[in-house]
């Protein structure tokens, strides 16, 4: 394969990759302006996403096209092992990975201008989200749990990249431990699967899955495997530290991570945990028998158990959090939850309705902290109460945040409630306990509206306790009142937040353009490679 | 008025049954084939008018007494604010009681029969910024309520009756129409559906009792004075409240009575004409008198219609229209001349009003039953014909008895009344000097006076006999007329005069003993007062019963319905409160949450995956 | 044809987005959107129900039904499919009415008015929807769509503890459609409809097993009792009747009640035949309960919007009685009884705003006597009242007599319990009037104004609906019983 | 070949996963951390090493050698950027106890 033959397919992670070495490239020359080192990720993310639709199919953009049409979606065949293939719905994931990262590098610009580190910012978010792009092509655990890494690596550092705020650094701290932790699972894990299996390529494991030679063996790698890539996901009980790292990274990161990085966990999973769940071998059995049992159900209901556990426990939390950020961090853990049924269910329909559930949450999740980010910028402080008449003071933004929150809750109209239809649906389509799935889903959804809508009621309806300061920034080394544009919250994040919110509401009303391709990348996925 | 008496008298020329126009009101059609349902023709609900000699006589009560009280109020009233609201109040209500009159089906009778208990509603709290007005109105709508609401149960059974049995006229067409025919039907199939028809007649007597202030529904008849005089004299006393007898009138014409209905409708005949009677002995308010005069005289009206004397009964609400309302005119052209309604203070009043002293004494003997005012005719016939029944029924016997007895009680009350009014000398001075109104007021009193008097003698003249021999409809209910018991005539004559000369004797001079407290007859006095507690009992089972069990109720809701919702709110907030000291900031911890994590992971896995899958079958 | 539903909800949807950015201008729109939407509902209401002969045009099927792809998934087709039959047409009506009665009702509202008439628009574009999908996705989508503006409507206008009922509405509604959206897509799915359109879902359910059809059916009485309310899930309705601005309180009785009712009717009775069988005692247990619950507890009431909130309780248990008999005389008083109380019950909440206003008190034992200084509100009041009571010739006569006729035809003498309690109801209201309108003036401040114009013209329509429907209900049936619903000739 | 090398090498690596696991669990200095964490890390890859040794089956695609190698590389790295927010941390706060940062909680 010639180089052009090689990088072609890349072209979206070499423009990535190139733009953050450029803007590191700058900051070591010293042109740092906020503006100029935003304006060339911007550009860089957006061209990717450019061509990542080119690559999907979107006929206008065919000519941006660098995927040739006989990579995508193909089988490698019997015997190769390639460590990254391209699939459509890693394409999609990537999509949606760069619309993250678009959206959080949009809303950024709106940080002050001469802030220390602002190259450091955009060069890490860029790598993160190179990192991001790789997990979607990966077909081998390796390169997977590396390509995660590379996200990790990043993301640490942009918790406490101003390292003048103690809270971010704690956060970074935690998420550095745990993260660290967790990838040292992951590790532990896949050489047990390599152990039972031989190999690391994910073609193959989905291929043997169904001869499972070592059952424990496989069993315990796939167990701590799901525990590493969990912490990526925030699955309760190894959600802890999103909280405290949602809470305290600078809002846009907290909007990167909740609504960027915690995806590739999603995907992980999708790629490892397919095989097994796919596997149906009925007639019972212990995995303590040495014969083929039934490792598909048996990965189902733990990853359904999961699912479950941690879309109640992220609701019940939610349910009096006094801060928005922590309550949103609460949210996002149960909206983890209810990806998780996607895979746990392992049809085709139910991967669509996950992959759009995570298209929905991108939108919902990054949009939410980028209006903290917002009110922040006005003066609003972080507790739900600081919150009072933003209904009646900035009726846009309190609007576009209304709008968020209800399609977080289910609520028709939203891409949210087009998301949890679609997923339930298939959970009921798939019949037996996946019914119960649905309905534990759906209960938790209605749990979720109380403090959903409670956050409303203190927006709209409770009356602003006095007027709000000229700035307070919760910018590190803002200097001097210096009032943003958009009403004081600044032209990068009132962009952010409108795509966001008109997105939202775009595909609740007209879902098709989105969840066609999702739908038939998702069949794709499920026929592939077994 | 004159459209009222034309029809009369065309019915009196021609009598029978005639049905005009007839529109459906509402319609639910057959359903398609092969879906049978409950109604396979579907049904119909329909609006007509129907005259026959029923509706022909009480067509002239209610035009002619109408057309009087009207003429009365314009001086009557002449001082009272909200008068157009008193025209449209008295005009909706005469439209209203026409069109009950005129109804052709069960269900456009209870239509308009509402109406006329809204305007009755209306004009009893006419003073309505009076509380004691404003409470009576309550008092009115509600306890005709409770007969309106059996009226309407009454109505259904009907439809199931004739809905199931009747000739031709099942769901398809209506089940409630009144024609001719059913009852004849009934009396070939008397085991129709007995139970059915006999709780049917039932609900109907409720209903009528409600709207009559019959025993025990007849409380609120008495406060309903609170109305202005002149509708008391309509409403109350001519026409609203002898719609009940016309329900049962017309029911038991078209519809038809169980023989254990027939004997309820004459015990309650029976027993009201006696209590209401007794209560009507010790009243100090001239228009309470006259108003338990009412609910006695419309008892008799029930105990006919019972007994199966339909048109007799009939005729003697005609007479007692035009005496009661002669009653109440006069009565009002008292009050309106001494300002008060206090028996006990007037007094003397014969000399200056004198027209009016002659109004009410005719009035009071008719109503006595003193031959040959028009109350004679009537009580007499009423009176003769039940007592041709009691060989077939003995157990009519002691209803029979009382309703004779209070022959006597009348004679008494009524001139109690009138020597207490009219007789010996004015006892309060505070009072306004009474004086005759002008002729708006004399004229009524006059044309009432006249029919009172020969209103009774209306049965000699051939249209009306013919009127009443056919009112019935039905061979075998024979209409009484003419005095055919002449023993019994003359001993019910005497009980009268007797109940006369009684009054005289007491109240004649004009004067009042005090009754010794500690006497008997003080502690009856006090019991016939307050109406034998029944009323008492109501305003308990209201005010404390019903609404303490809706403050319960109330209570109930917002703390233990409530308080259920809200609990499972704090449940929850609990919960969130106890789970949220997991979350405790230590990096060490959620390293260990993440190790928990794995070794539960891993026995879900390894243990209880497989067990439960193994168990329960996979997917 | 012309697509004539969707061009009202065009219309509709037009004007509300419209009044949303109207500014001060906003109840100018808001008229015009609501003139707009009478008009063309008065014209589909007149072309079907035949005027003026009335003979109703039997029409098989729903008429005006139309369907676009929306969403495909590849095991199901959800269409935007709209349709109307006489049952739906009905509500839609009552829709309009109180639409543009609202709208002029509250003219001088001051508080926001844009957002303010653009929620009650908004409100009735919902209802309207809902009235109109045939497609399970569409119904639940109008059907929680109605729930966000009537959330900011109770939450942002007036009563103390508006924020703490918005709250409650919302979340309790929410909480029951969820359990509905279960119970129909497990419809869906356990029938193996291919397509959620209600015309396939219809056919496919009713093959389900009687004891799948039972469970199904009670969740989806769960989500539709929610709505309607039935005792005991029903204490979100005082909150935010009292808490609510007038506007509201006349949607939330007069539109939102009405869909738990259509949705019974149309979404659970004629798809789950043998689980609505099933379940029918729980049906007549809780419209029993509910009947007896609520005119009780009104006659407790102090607070004359929470006594009204209770009665309409009590009324729409009568509905739910007059479902659950399974009639077609039945289903006919029910859907009578929802237009019905859905005029009254607005008529009433109107009433109650302008004595909220008039006398700064809704304490029926604070005010007392008031006839003298405000007898057009006084008339307001008692015709409301007489109304609901039942009284011949006006709208809830016609109603109530055909439900209870119903009851007695398929329950036999349990129809003493609605009959017993018409006299409980007659009592709180007759005792209410006894004490706000007669007796000596209470509480009655000098100089105040008899009901101002625009909310007189906003309740005069309401009473000439009211009067107009009570004498001439053939008008009403003759429409009704043209649907495609069970027993009707339109089958 | 037996099963016994297996099972033995298995048991180390467990025990240095367990030894990693218990000094994360237990140590409140972010140092100690760090090197428990990286004993936990080299636990996965002398399990990547031995089963390349003694695979069961033969190898597809990556080698267990080479995913060590990659894996030893990643390590290095990983505390590379731990290292510097230890620097951070303590430039800030003055201390590198894990034990009082906890603002952050809830």
């Amino acid at each position: 394969m010639s180089f052009a033959g090689t990088v072609g397919p890349l072209v979206p992670e070499v423009i990535v990759l190139a733009a953050a070495l450029l803007v590191f490239l700058l900051d070591v020359a010293g042109a740092r302006r906020r503006e100029l080192v935003g304006a060339i990720s911007i550009a860089a993310l957006a061209g990717a996403l450019l061509v990542v639709l080119a690559d999907l199919g979107f006929l206008p953009l065919a000519a941006l096209r660098g995927l040739p049409p006989s990579v995508l979606n193909a089988v490698p065949a019997a015997g190769s092992a390639p460590l990254y293939t391209f699939g459509s719905l890693g394409l999609v994931f990537q999509g949606l990975f760069l619309l993250a990262a678009l959206l959080v590098a949009t809303a950024s610009l709106s940080r002050a201008s001469d802030e220390r580190g602002a190259p450091i910012y955009y060069g890490l978010l860029l790598l993160a989200t190179l990192g991001m792009l790789l997990v979607a092509l990966a077909s081998d655990l390796i390169f997977l749990l590396l390509a995660i890494e590379v996200t990790s690596l990043a993301t640490y550092v942009l918790v406490g990249y101003t390292r003048r705020d103690a809270r971010a650094l704690e956060a970074a701290m935690k998420f550095y431990i745990v993260g660290a932790l967790s990838s040292t699972l992951s590790f532990f894990g896949a050489s047990l699967l390599f152990g039972a299996y031989g190999t690391t390529n994910l073609y193959a494991l989905r291929a043997v899955a169904g001869s499972v030679g070592y059952p424990v063996l496989a069993l315990l790698g796939y167990g701590i495997l799901l525990a590493g890539l969990a912490f990526k996901t925030t699955l309760v009980p190894f959600h802890a530290w999103a909280v405290d790292v949602y809470d305290g990274a600078p809002h846009e990161v907290s909007a990167f991570l909740a609504g960027g990085t915690k995806k590739i966990g999603v995907f992980a999973l999708f790629l490892v945990f397919l095989g097994p769940v796919l596997y149906v071998k009925a007639g019972g059995g212990s995995p303590f028998s040495g014969a083929p049992f039934d490792l598909g159900p048996t990965v189902q209901l733990t990853l359904a158990v999961l699912a479950v556990v941690t879309m109640t426990v992220g609701n019940v939390l939610a349910l009096l959090q006094a801060e928005m950020k922590r309550m949103l961090a609460y949210s996002s853990i149960s909206q983890a939850g209810y990806m998780l049924i996607g895979i746990a269910i392992g049809t085709s329909p139910a991967l669509a309705g996950a992959t759009l559930q995570v298209a929905a949450h991108v939108l919902m999740k990054s949009g939410a902290f980028l209006v903290v980010a917002a009110a922040a910028a006005i003066g609003v402080g972080p507790k739900i109460v600081d919150w009072q008449g933003l209904g009646t003071r900035r009726p846009w933004l309190a609007v576009a945040f209304a709008l968020m929150l209800l399609s977080l809750a289910g609520v028709p109209l939203t891409v949210g409630f087009v998301s949890k239809f679609v997923l339930f649906s298939a959970a009921v389509q798939a019949r037996g306990f996946f019914v119960w799935l649905a309905v534990a889903g759906l209960l938790n959804s209605a749990l979720s509206v109380f403090y959903y809508a409670r956050v409303l009621k203190v927006i709209f309806f409770e009356p602003a306790p006095g007027p709000l300061p000229a700035r307070a920034g919760d910018v590190v080394g803002a200097a001097g009142p210096t009032p943003l544009g958009a009403g004081g919250i600044g032209y990068g994040r009132a962009v952010a937040i409108g795509v966001a919110a008109v997105l939202i509401v775009a595909i609740g009303l007209y879902p098709q353009p989105i969840l066609g391709p999702i739908q038939s990348a998702a069949a794709h996925f499920v026929a592939g490679g077994a | 008025m004159a459209v009222g008496v034309l029809i009369a008298l065309g019915e009196s020329l021609s009598p029978g049954t005639y049905t005009d126009v007839r529109f459906t009101w509402l319609h639910l059609p057959a359903p398609p084939p092969g879906h049978p349902g409950a109604f396979p023709n579907g049904f119909s609900l329909v609006m007509g008018t129907l005259v026959d000699p029923l509706s022909a006589l009480m067509l002239v009560v209610v035009t002619v007494v109408g057309f009087l009280v009207m003429l009365y109020s314009i001086e009557y009233m002449r001082k009272e604010r909200g008068l157009p609201r008193y025209y449209a109040e008295l005009s909706l209500f005469l439209a209203a009681m026409n069109g009950l009159v005129l109804a052709d089906n069960l269900l456009e009778f209870f239509l308009f029969w509402e109406l006329v208990g809204l305007c009755s509603y209306f004009l009893i709290g006419f003073h309505y910024e009076r509380p004691a007005a404003a409470s009576a109105a309550k008092e009115a709508f509600l306890v005709t309520r409770v007969g309106d609401v059996m009226f309407l149960l009454g109505i259904f059974l009907y439809f199931a009756v004739y809905g199931a049995k009747g000739p031709g006229l099942g769901w398809a067409a209506s089940g409630f129409l009144f024609v001719q025919g059913n009852h004849a039907f009934l009396a070939g199939v008397p085991a129709g559906n007995p139970t059915l028809l006999t709780v049917a007649g039932i609900m109907i007597l409720g209903g009528a009792a409600g709207k009559s202030a019959q025993f025990p529904l007849d409380v609120w008849l008495p406060d309903a004075m609170e109305g202005p005089t002149t509708v008391s004299a309509l409403i109350h006393a001519a026409t609203m409240v002898a719609a009940g007898v016309y329900l049962l009138a017309v029911t038991s014409v078209f519809l038809g009575f169980t023989a254990f209905d027939s004997l309820l409708i004459v015990a309650l005949g029976g027993i009201t004409t006696f209590f209401a009677a007794t209560m009507a002995v010790v009243q100090p308010d001239i228009k309470r008198v006259i108003a338990y005069s009412t609910i006695s005289q419309l008892g008799y009206m029930v105990l006919a219609v019972g007994a199966g004397f339909t048109m007799v009964g009939l005729y003697h609400l005609f007479t007692h229209a035009f005496f009661k309302a002669l009653l109440f005119l006069a009565a009002g052209a008292v009050i309106h001349a001494v300002g008060t309604q206090d028996l006990f203070r007037m007094g003397g009043l014969r000399k200056r009003m004198p027209l009016t002293a002659a109004a009410f004494a005719i009035g009071g003997l008719a109503l006595a039953g003193i031959p040959p005012f028009a109350g004679f005719w009537s009580k007499d016939d009423l009176l003769a014909g039940v007592y041709s029944t009691l060989g077939s029924h003995p157990a009519y016997w002691p209803f029979f008895l009382l309703a004779f007895a209070t022959v006597f009680l009348t004679g008494y009350y009524i001139f109690r009344a009138w020597f207490l009014a009219f007789s010996g000398e004015p006892r309060d001075p505070s009072l306004h000097a009474g004086h005759e109104g002008p002729w708006e007021m004399t004229v009524p009193l006059v044309i009432l006076s006249a029919l009172a008097v020969v209103a009774g003698l209306f049965v000699y003249l051939p249209g009306f006999q013919a009127l009443l021999l056919h009112g019935g409809g039905v061979a075998g209910i024979p209409p009484v007329y003419g005095t055919t018991q002449l023993l019994l005539s003359a001993v019910g004559v005497s009980l009268a005069g007797g109940g006369i000369l009684v009054a005289w004797a007491l109240w004649g001079s004009g004067r009042i003993v005090p009754t010794p407290s500690a006497a008997p007859a003080a502690g009856m006095r006090r019991v016939l007062l307050a109406r034998y507690g029944i009323k008492s009992a109501y305003d308990w089972l209201g005010a404390t019963g019903v609404y303490t069990v809706a403050r319960a109720a109330d209570f109930f809701d917002r703390f233990v319905i409530d308080g259920a919702v809200h609990g499972f709110e704090r449940a929850f907030g609990d919960l969130s409160e106890r789970m949220r000291r997991i979350q405790t900031g230590l990096v060490s911890d959620y390293a260990s949450y993440v190790v928990g994590g794995l070794l539960v992971v891993a026995a879900l896995l390894l243990v209880v995956a497989p067990y439960l899958v193994g168990r329960f079958g996979g997917g | 044809m012309l697509p004539l539903v969707p061009i009202v909800l065009a219309s509709l949807l037009a004007g509300t987005v419209a009044t949303f950015l109207a500014g001060r201008w906003a109840r100018w729109v808001a008229l015009a959107t609501s003139a707009v939407f009478l008009a063309e509902v008065g014209g589909m209401f007149l072309s079907y129900s035949g005027w003026p002969g009335y003979n109703a045009q039997s029409v098989p099927g729903f008429a005006e039904s139309v369907s676009y792809p929306w969403i495909r998934l590849p095991w199901m087709q959800v269409n935007f499919t709209v349709g109307v039959d006489g049952i739906s047409l009905v509500l839609i009506l009552l829709t309009a009415i109180l639409q543009i009665a609202t709208v002029v009702y509250s003219w001088k509202e001051t508080k926001n008015p844009a957002a303010y008439f653009g929620l009650v628009s908004l409100t009735c574009l919902g209802s309207f929807g809902v009235f109109v999908a045939l497609d399970v996705l569409l119904f639940f989508l109008f059907w929680e769509a109605v729930l966000v503006p009537m959330f900011f409507l109770i939450g942002v206008w007036r009563g103390p503890r508006r924020r703490y009922a918005a709250l409650k509405f919302f979340v309790y509604t929410h909480v029951a459609s969820i359990v509905m959206l279960v119970g129909l897509l497990a419809t869906v799915f356990y029938s193996g409809a291919t397509s959620l359109d209600f015309s396939a879902v219809a056919a496919a359910a009713p093959g389900l097993s009687p004891v799948v059809q039972t469970f199904l059916f009670l969740a989806l009485f769960f989500g539709f009792a929610v709505k309607f309310p039935i005792v005991p899930f029903h204490t979100w309705l005082p909150d935010a009747h009292v808490e609510a601005p007038t506007g509201g309180s006349v949607l939330l009785a007069g539109l939102l009640l009405k869909l738990g009712g259509y949705g019974l009717i149309r979404w659970a009775v004629e798809v789950l035949p043998a689980g609505f069988l099933h379940d029918r005692p729980i049906v007549f247990a809780a419209a029993f309960v509910s009947i007896a619950w609520g005119s009780v507890v009104s006659l407790a009431q102090r607070d004359l919007k929470r006594m009204v909130a209770f009665s309409s309780i009590n009324h729409m248990g009568i509905v739910l009685l007059a479902i659950g008999l399974d009639s077609s005389l039945g289903l006919l008083a029910a859907v009578l009884l929802m237009f019905a109380h859905g005029i009254v019950s607005a008529l009433l909440f109107m009433s109650a705003g302008t004595v909220h206003h008039t006398f700064g008190t809704r304490d029926i034992p604070a005010i007392g006597g008031i006839t003298p200084a405000t007898p057009a509100l006084a008339t307001m009041i008692m015709a409301g009242a007489l109304a609901s009571l039942g009284l011949p010739a006006l709208i809830g006569f016609p109603a109530e007599f055909t439900a209870l006729l119903a009851t007695w035809n398929g329950l036999g003498y349990l129809v003493l319990l609605p009959l017993g309690i018409l006299v409980v109801t007659a009592a709180f209201y007759i005792w209410m009037m006894q004490r706000m309108l007669f007796g000596p003036p209470r509480g009655v401040p000098l100089g105040i104004h008899d009901v101002p114009w625009w909310e007189g013209v906003g309740m005069g329509l309401l009473v000439a609906v009211t009067v107009l429907f009570g004498i001439l209900p053939g008008l009403l049936v003759n429409v009704i019983t043209s649907s495609p619903v069970k027993g009707f000739p339109g089958t | 070949m037996t099963a016994l090398p297996l099972g033995g090498f298995l048991a180390l690596s467990s025990a240095l996963l367990g030894v990693g696991l218990f000094g994360i669990l237990t140590r409140r200095n972010f140092v100690l951390l760090l090197i428990a964490i990286e004993i936990a890390m080299n636990a996965a890859i002398l399990n990547f090493v031995y089963f390349a040794a003694f695979a069961p089956v033969p190898a597809l695609g990556l080698t267990g050698q080479e995913i060590a190698v990659v894996l030893i590389g990643f390590a290095a790295t990983e505390v590379a950027v731990g290292l510097a927010i230890v620097l951070a941390l303590h430039r800030l706060r003055g201390s590198i106890n894990v034990a009082q940062a906890t603002d952050l909680n809830g």
